[in-house]
């Protein structure tokens, strides 16, 4: 193999040849759908060619012999054709009906229940966490496991009011989108980087580190004769750019790390333009393996949002219609200084009307 | 791949092996390789000491490229030695992350060959994750990947890899054909993916509809959403079935939650008044067998989003309110090497092309790229009256 | 006179002497009241007691040989009391509906139609101009009496689908408060100050003239010996704050000052939240006496707004239901580079979504 | 007061002494007096040269006093000397712009013998303004006025003269006495109004009902909305008269406007739910026979408005979302003092409070004048994660 020459700038394969034979014959014919249960539609195109898709769970760190599991029950059940979601799920193509909960039975006896399709909670999208990355201020498997353990009824049954995302990121990078879902978990750090210096000087550049602190917190110093930087604390709101780019401004904390939740974003434009996620609980401690406070959290907004939102109506249009006022008294989450934004559009949340539920 | 070696014990990762959901930690036991044991146990301490145990990457990569691989070294490498280097290669996903048991067969065995034996299927971006090897792994698994016709992704101040919704493949409401359009977009741009030389990363997403199921409004610095200019298409039967199914009030359900209120349901029969429509997608989304998007599709391109970093999250903004997506997608392709070639020229290193944008302002940065302002663009006129006049009277010498 | 002890601090006069017998009984215990005919409404009180209103035009800029007369007026129709309005109108306070008639044609007898309640277009609040102010981009009664006469019968009718607000400001001090008007006519400058450096040592400080400038523009500088300072042109958008910090920056220009529209704004809460008003118009030239170019395109939106809203719809509550782009497409008005933000906030007002209606 | 002076000649301005709306070149014309004439001239200059002929004022005023007067010279004194000092006097206006006739006149006198015999009836702070007189006029001007009891209002970085709308001299809606607290606020506050001490200016408005007839969430650092915490009372007999009048769709002009769409008609009877009602008087506007505002009345007090110069212009922002406005104001003088210190000490020269507030941050702000936050203040949760964090564990040393 090695002596063949040295192939680069392949780019992926071509998709055609993924594809089962009835997608590639109705490829853009498609004309409805319908769900048939939890995890399971079907797909009619105008041909009357019927595709069936099974949705299955997954944690999205997988072991190759769980993918090996998975490509031996796409070959038993959907002629070897499978696919993965943007939410990490593996969906099995099939166009048999007949090989649905044969399949279903298989995927459940492997540990990989099948749900998340419509009005449900689907897989938390995520990132690496403790697991692989270097800034991470809280794993981000252990805390989705957990969660999703707690909420699994949500994913395996359509009972909710509308789609509910909830996405975890390990730091403020964000590399889980976590903006723009209903349900966020963040992982913050809350305390000023530990300088390095007798490392900074020989892994950093001064002048670029310098002018990656967004609040002007980094300041260059001498210090114990070397040329470093200082760190203004009180300027410090921990978004960890500093550290991203210098590797001796280590920002990682056991004690002060741990998690936000955060609420009410979405990027579909159904019904309402896509939106932010809002903070919610400005701080819950680190507490693995099982991270009750969060877990709690979570399944509080969720509750709430089961018990009062519309159909069809996603976490943030709910709020909305109701007022943040209603969304903290409902849940009993505290209200604090922390949830007024400071930043730099601070002003446009201010609530610049009458318009108040009073109570 | 078993063999004989002493488990580390992982008390607190054992407790999550428990529940419904699927375990990761079951994932990590599977593999069962040496570097799969020390990642267990260097995440058991972190679970312990709540902190995690991984250092800043520096440069490690293939020949020629400068992406698709993520450095990365252990703190505690005397302790755990198998995972003292652990890199992740970033290998691009095939469109909307379609394979066959064969082409994933095939992938495992690379990986059992040169890595942990672990992945993320797939990372946020889009990419095959291959998580975790040493260096001197990173050659001979691109050499074998590439020869099963793999390529690695993006990483870095490069184009990254783009990734898009299933699309026209299975989806009756896609405006155009996202799988090609990734296709063709990552083959043209190879060289920008591969060679970082941006100021900042540049991710491109296709979303076949406003459902946007790629989330590509959020997590895209240029994003391509289906859409259509002409009438949605009405089956009036179906409406009537939907009403008598029981299951939807069309009034409460679908009328009252358009966002424009362009819809008249009088128990008979559904009226939408198109010229209002803003194609939010939600009567569709609740009627899938009896509204249709029109037959005039193609898509906007929205441009901008990006996460927190640091000057705030962004969302896209329009930058195209509609094209028609035909290959070779040459007039967009023109604007996006207009826009390249400007913020290449222009924009700070680590400035995303939103907070570029913001910088020059919008109607700067269209002048230059030279596209028209249009008042789609906005959702409302500026308020504050500080313009930069330009069409003065100048006085005379 | 001149003997007495000077009199500080009184502050002004108590109101109630200046009430009508009838407020004073009823005050606080008014029950609805009712718009009887342009510019006459009954108030009710729980008591039964009625209190006419009959409303007036004023220029604002009054003689006081007008005062005098409306004093007259007031003896002879309304037990001598009157008051003006927020919005600069003159208000008689009439017991008898027998002396509305009489009132309003001796009023008009005057020169002062009688209107603006209701659904109508009411007086314009304007500020001084070329009349008092050193700042003035352009003249404000003159602009006014040019507008109003124009819309005049809108004044005179209830002919709108709701209130209609104009306003207007000679410069982007805006003592106007032409922010949050339906339609605002706004003096602008376009060129940066001239710099009079013989003059700026004397008459100003340096270093809070130089911080006075919001893009930094200002900057100090040596010129032909004297210590003075500098604009950078580019960075210059006229605000005119230099010019009001140091009488030495002349920000008048007769070539480029001018007027630009502004449309959509309110502050009342009544259904939608007070809104700024938006650049509609960037520059239209000073073109006195009668300023044709303004008064046509004042006239153009308002007859777009009377033809298209619905009852009850403020200009920016239309304008926001059928959307920017079809606002300048209805109007004709040209959409430009200016009118898209690029200050503070400007990233706010972008498009974040696919609603749009394509055309 | 006229004599034989020889007119100048103004076709310019001549031209807007027609038409239906009264002219205010009329106006001048009838003060005749040389001031009037002189102000004419530089207008018709002014008309002709488009360009004002203004200079900075300078520091003129009244003994004792910082603010109240208006300094204006001419920079073309040599044309027109009698408006070659032009000054204008701010008088404080009754509340609510009330007055007899007896009062007018007397004021009209004292400016036939010290001034142009102009004015404006108001300024758009609230202010009578009277407009143009020489320096040496300006305290026996003051001192009449004084005399007839009328006293100057506020310029310049000090409190503004206050204003409010009519209130419950005239309006069935209004939650508190607008005129009531005008005064009295205007009184506690004499010095502040007089002495400039404060960073920039401070208005204050009183606005007895949402609909805000006086402006204030526009135009004022202060401004005190009058609203109702109970139900709205409904007299369901005017209601069906509305109904059956036929000027009022009930279904179509009230309930689909209401923003929280929180009534119900069914064609004969209206129901409320208050509990979602967010008192923005649109249907009691449209319907003031059957509906009122509710009995347990007070006002909002929000903060921060202002014209755009330099940083945008801002509206209000709810600081009290509801307080009981009863004489003498305590708590709310207390407040407004404790927020007067800190922007003494801490704003900025010509930092208007609305500015200071989001330099510091209202959760900040908050803490220093001891208010507890509370989620009406804002719309909206920030949706950034840069969070100055205090509460958390130090190191051990
Ligand atoms: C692997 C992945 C997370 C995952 O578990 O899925 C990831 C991992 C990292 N991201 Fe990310 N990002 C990943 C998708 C994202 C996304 C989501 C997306 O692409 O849809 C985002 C938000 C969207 C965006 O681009 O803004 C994202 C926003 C960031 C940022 C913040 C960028 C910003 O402008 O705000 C950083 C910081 C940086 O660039 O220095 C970042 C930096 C990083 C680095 C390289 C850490 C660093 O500081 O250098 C992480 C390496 C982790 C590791 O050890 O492997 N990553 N990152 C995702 C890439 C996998 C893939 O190729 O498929
Ligand atoms: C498979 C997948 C696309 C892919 O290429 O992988 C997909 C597929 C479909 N989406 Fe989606 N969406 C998928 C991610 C998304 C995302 C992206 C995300 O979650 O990160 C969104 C945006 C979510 C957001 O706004 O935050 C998304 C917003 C929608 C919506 C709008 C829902 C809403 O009310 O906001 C619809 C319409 C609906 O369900 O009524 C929709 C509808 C659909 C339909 C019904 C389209 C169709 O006719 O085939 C598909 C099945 C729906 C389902 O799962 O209930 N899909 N869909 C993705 C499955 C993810 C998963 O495993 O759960
Ligand atoms: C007299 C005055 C108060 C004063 O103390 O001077 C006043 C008096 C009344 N206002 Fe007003 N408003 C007055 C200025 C305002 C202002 C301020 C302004 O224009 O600068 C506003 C806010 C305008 C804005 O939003 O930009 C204002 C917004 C309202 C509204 C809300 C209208 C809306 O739909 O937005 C109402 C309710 C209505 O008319 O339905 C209202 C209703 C009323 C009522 C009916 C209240 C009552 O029951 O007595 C009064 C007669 C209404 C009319 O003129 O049609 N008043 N009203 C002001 C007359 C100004 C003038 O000469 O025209
Ligand atoms: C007379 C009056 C306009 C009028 O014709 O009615 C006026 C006239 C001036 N204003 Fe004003 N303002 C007047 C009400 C306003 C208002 C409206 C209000 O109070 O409701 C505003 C907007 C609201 C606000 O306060 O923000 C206003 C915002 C300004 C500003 C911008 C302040 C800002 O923070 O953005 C300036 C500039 C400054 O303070 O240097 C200003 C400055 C000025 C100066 C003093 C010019 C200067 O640069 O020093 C003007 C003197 C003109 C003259 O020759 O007499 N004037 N000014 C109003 C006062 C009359 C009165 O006392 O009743
Ligand atoms: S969110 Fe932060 S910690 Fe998590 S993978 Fe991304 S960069 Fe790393
Ligand atoms: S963590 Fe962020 S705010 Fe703090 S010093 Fe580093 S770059 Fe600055
Ligand atoms: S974005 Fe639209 S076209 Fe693509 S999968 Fe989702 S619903 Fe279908
Ligand atoms: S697509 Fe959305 S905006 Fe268009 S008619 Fe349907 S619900 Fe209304
Ligand atoms: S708006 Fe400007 S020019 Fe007009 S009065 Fe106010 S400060 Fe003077
Ligand atoms: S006019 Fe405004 S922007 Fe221009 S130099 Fe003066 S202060 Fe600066
Ligand atoms: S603000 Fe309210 S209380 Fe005051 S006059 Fe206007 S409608 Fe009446
Ligand atoms: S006051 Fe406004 S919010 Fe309240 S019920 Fe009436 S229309 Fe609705």
């Amino acid at each position: 193999m090695s002596a063949s020459p040295r192939k680069t700038d392949i780019g992926p394969p071509h998709y055609e040849q993924f594809l089962p034979p009835v997608v590639k014959k109705n490829y853009g014919q498609w004309k409805y759908h319908e769900i048939l249960k939890p995890g399971v539609m079907v797909h009619v195109a105008a041909s009357g060619d019927k595709l069936f898709t099974v949705r299955a769970a997954s944690p999205r760190l997988l072991s190759i012999v769980t993918i090996r599991m998975f490509a031996d029950l796409a070959d038993r059940f959907s002629g070897g054709f499978l696919r993965f979601t943007s939410r990490n799920n593996v969906e099995f193509l099939l166009s048999d009906p007949a090989n649905i909960d044969p399949l279903i039975a298989a995927l459940k006896k492997e540990g990989f229940p099948v749900g998340g399709i419509g009005p449900s909670i689907s897989n938390c999208v995520h990132t690496q966490g403790w697991v692989h990355c270097h800034s991470a201020a809280s794993d981000a498997s252990g805390v989705v496991k957990a969660v999703m353990d707690d909420l699994y009824p949500h994913f395996a049954n359509m009972d909710m009011p509308g789609k509910l995302r909830i996405a975890f990121a390990c730091c403020l990078n964000m590399c889980g989108a976590v903006h723009c879902s209903d349900i966020a978990i963040l992982g913050i750090h809350r305390k000023a980087p530990k300088i390095k210096h007798s490392d900074l000087p020989k892994m950093c550049e001064i002048p670029s580190l310098v002018s990656s602190c967004p609040t002007g917190a980094v300041r260059p110093a001498t210090v114990e004769g070397v040329q470093s930087v200082e760190i203004i604390e009180e300027q410090c709101m921990y978004c960890g750019n500093c550290f991203t780019v210098c590797p001796a401004m280590k920002i990682a904390n056991a004690e002060n790390d741990g998690l936000s939740i955060w609420v009410g974003g979405k990027v579909s434009n159904a019904r309402t333009e896509p939106k932010f996620s809002k903070l919610a609980i400005p701080f819950l401690p680190n507490n693995p393996p099982r991270w009750p406070e969060v877990v709690g959290a979570v399944r509080t907004i969720v509750d709430a949002y089961a018990a009062n939102a519309r159909k069809f109506e996603r976490m943030g249009e709910w709020i909305e219609r109701i007022g943040w006022p209603s969304f903290f008294r409902l849940t009993d989450i505290p209200f604090s200084k922390y949830h007024i934004d400071d930043f730099k559009h601070a002003g446009e949340t201010f609530r610049r009307s009458i318009h108040m539920r009073q109570v | 791949m078993s063999e004989e070696r002493k488990k580390r014990e992982t008390p607190l990762l054992d407790e999550l092996e428990s529940g419904p959901w699927p375990s990761f930690v079951k994932e990590i036991k599977k593999s069962d390789t040496p570097m799969a044991d020390d990642l267990l146990g260097v995440l058991e301490r972190s679970y312990e000491e709540h902190i995690g145990h991984w250092k800043h990457g520096g440069l490690v990569g293939v020949m020629g490229y400068g992406g698709g691989v993520i450095g990365r070294y252990s703190d505690v490498p005397q302790d755990f030695p198998e995972v003292a280097e652990f890199h992740t290669m970033r290998i691009n996903q095939p469109a909307a992350w379609f394979y066959t048991s064969d082409a994933l067969r095939k992938i495992t065995d690379i990986w059992e060959r040169h890595g942990s034996g672990l992945t993320n299927m797939h990372g946020s971006t889009g990419d095959i994750v291959l998580l975790g090897c040493k260096t001197e792994a990173l050659e001979p698994t691109f050499a074998e990947l590439t020869s099963l016709g793999f390529d690695l992704g993006g990483s870095g101040s490069d184009m990254r890899t783009p990734s898009c919704c299933i699309g026209q493949a299975r989806c009756e409401w896609a405006c155009y054909d996202t799988m090609g359009a990734c296709y063709d977009f990552t083959q043209t741009y190879q060289d920008e993916l591969h060679r970082p030389a941006f100021p900042y990363k540049y991710k491109l997403k296709f979303a076949g509809c406003p459902n946007d199921c790629v989330a590509s409004v959020a997590r895209s610095d240029m994003s391509f959403i289906g859409v259509w200019r002409d009438d949605i298409k009405v089956d009036a039967e179906q409406v009537k079935a939907y009403a008598a199914s029981g299951k939807l009030d069309i009034q409460q359900d679908v009328c009252d939650r358009c966002p424009t209120r362009c819809m008249r349901w009088d128990g008979a029969s559904l009226a939408i008044d198109n010229a209002n429509c803003v194609k939010c997608m939600h009567c569709i989304n609740a009627m899938p067998k009896a509204l249709a998007p029109g037959d005039d599709r193609g898509a906007a391109i929205l441009i901008g989003a990006k996460a927190p970093i640091v000057g705030g999250a962004l969302l896209g903004s329009v930058l195209v309110p509609f094209i028609k997506m035909e290959p070779p997608y040459e007039e967009i392709k023109e604007l996006l090497s207009r826009i390249w070639d400007l913020w290449a020229e222009y924009g700070k290193n680590r400035e995303r092309v939103g907070e570029f944008i913001q910088r020059l302002g919008l109607g700067n940065f269209l002048e230059q790229i030279g596209l028209e302002p249009v008042p789609e663009m906005i959702t409302a006129p500026r308020a504050n009256p500080y313009v930069f006049y330009q069409d003065t009277v100048e006085e005379e010498a």
